[in-house]
């Protein structure tokens, strides 16, 4: 497991390349971007800061991976996510997952981005030609994590 | 005792115009809920803190509900609902 | 849509970033990269060599994800099928979905190897220590695919 | 009336030792399933194409249960489940 809380950019491909490196045992890596989009929900977003709780970003992603490694039978895991003053295009977060075979993998990654969207301390905060605006938090956040307790 | 941390992020910064204090544990405040009904009651711009309000807390850097127990000397966070990813 | 059958190995992180490239809408690439194992269901495998069907491959992919078009809302698609002998800890198959949010790039993604996996003609040969065999094809594949039917 | 192109992958073409044929469209086959049967009852290594055979056909490159109607010159392929990906 390998988290990372940073303001540089991250090569997708390249981390893609060591949850697999040297463990001909991994038959599948899903992994996801999330990226900085042009349009919030009416207006259009030049900017967009993230704010982070330092210290717990990087602990409630541990306990997130943590959870999901007792879920699914994974060989490997890597979250980055990203703070600071972004523009739109520029990526945010990576989650990778590695497992033996895809089923596991799908699910952890997305697991791992539910949980992420609704436990980890971050906020967003876009710039729009009307001003700047703390993003609200999304009501279908909660009911994406809410559905890995039903299993 | 020791203090306690309290910490404010995002919008809830904003609104306090304040981003973290160290206060000795209020007397009969045992909770991190009764601790954001203290806070609230400071009135004007703490009513953001008030019962209300989309408030999530953190108790020494974990995600907790409002029974989470106080001793004193603890980090407290109190921040909106989060919005990364 | 973007399909390509081919021998050589590909670039995941290059496909994940044209995935988004030039598109500011695009917020969540859901990616998949599937791998050569060291182990079959019971020997040690030392390579593989995918048959496919010229022609019908192209054409069953490109079903596929006109299909996954169909149910989700996406902006780009992206599927590489390689073909050819290959080695433990080679790439076999990428997987790449943008779309504005994630749960479209993820159910899209995961749809697409699914039906990929029971539709796609392609075959593999194992070479172990015991010599050579076709890979029987897994029941819990043909389950994955028909979950899809259901919602 | 044009020829059947008929073809095999995999195990299949392994068992029968043949990749492929052009074969006129025989008497009283009309369909992929009699076609399938047709070929099977040539005895020996064809009957890899047998009923009990877990055989998967495509017509003109698209998969087809045994219904798939034949009219001659068709491209007919007969494989082994696929195992891809």
């Amino acid at each position: 497991m390998s988290v990372s809380v940073q303001r540089e950019d991250f090569d997708a491909g390249a981390e893609i390349a060591a949850l697999s490196a040297g463990n001909a045992g991994v038959g599948a890596v899903a992994s996801f971007v999330g990226l900085v989009r042009d349009a919030g929900h009416d207006q259009r977003v030049e900017a967009m800061t993230l704010e982070h709780y330092p210290g717990m970003t990087e602990r409630a992603l541990a306990e997130i991976v943590v959870e999901a490694e007792g879920r699914w039978r994974l060989l490997g895991t890597r979250v980055i996510h990203r703070h600071g003053r972004l523009l739109p295009g520029e990526r945010i977060v990576f989650v990778g997952v590695a497992s033996a075979h895809r089923g596991d993998a799908f699910a952890a990654c997305e697991f791992i981005m539910d949980y992420l969207k609704t436990r980890a301390p971050f906020w967003k905060r876009e710039e729009t030609p009307e001003g700047a605006r703390w993003v609200d938090a999304r009501e279908s956040d909660d009911e994406a994590a809410a559905r890995w307790n039903a299993n | 005792m020791s203090e306690l941390n309290i910490l404010y992020f995002a919008s809830l910064r904003e609104a306090l115009g304040c981003s973290g204090e160290r206060l000795a544990l209020p007397d009969g405040v045992r909770t991190v809920g009764a601790l954001r009904e203290h806070l609230a009651a400071r009135g004007e711009g703490w009513a953001a803190l008030g019962a209300g309000r989309n408030v999530r807390a953190a108790l020494d850097q974990r995600m907790v509900g409002p029974d989470a127990p106080l001793a004193g000397g603890e980090e407290v966070a109190f921040f909106p609902p989060v919005t990364g990813g």
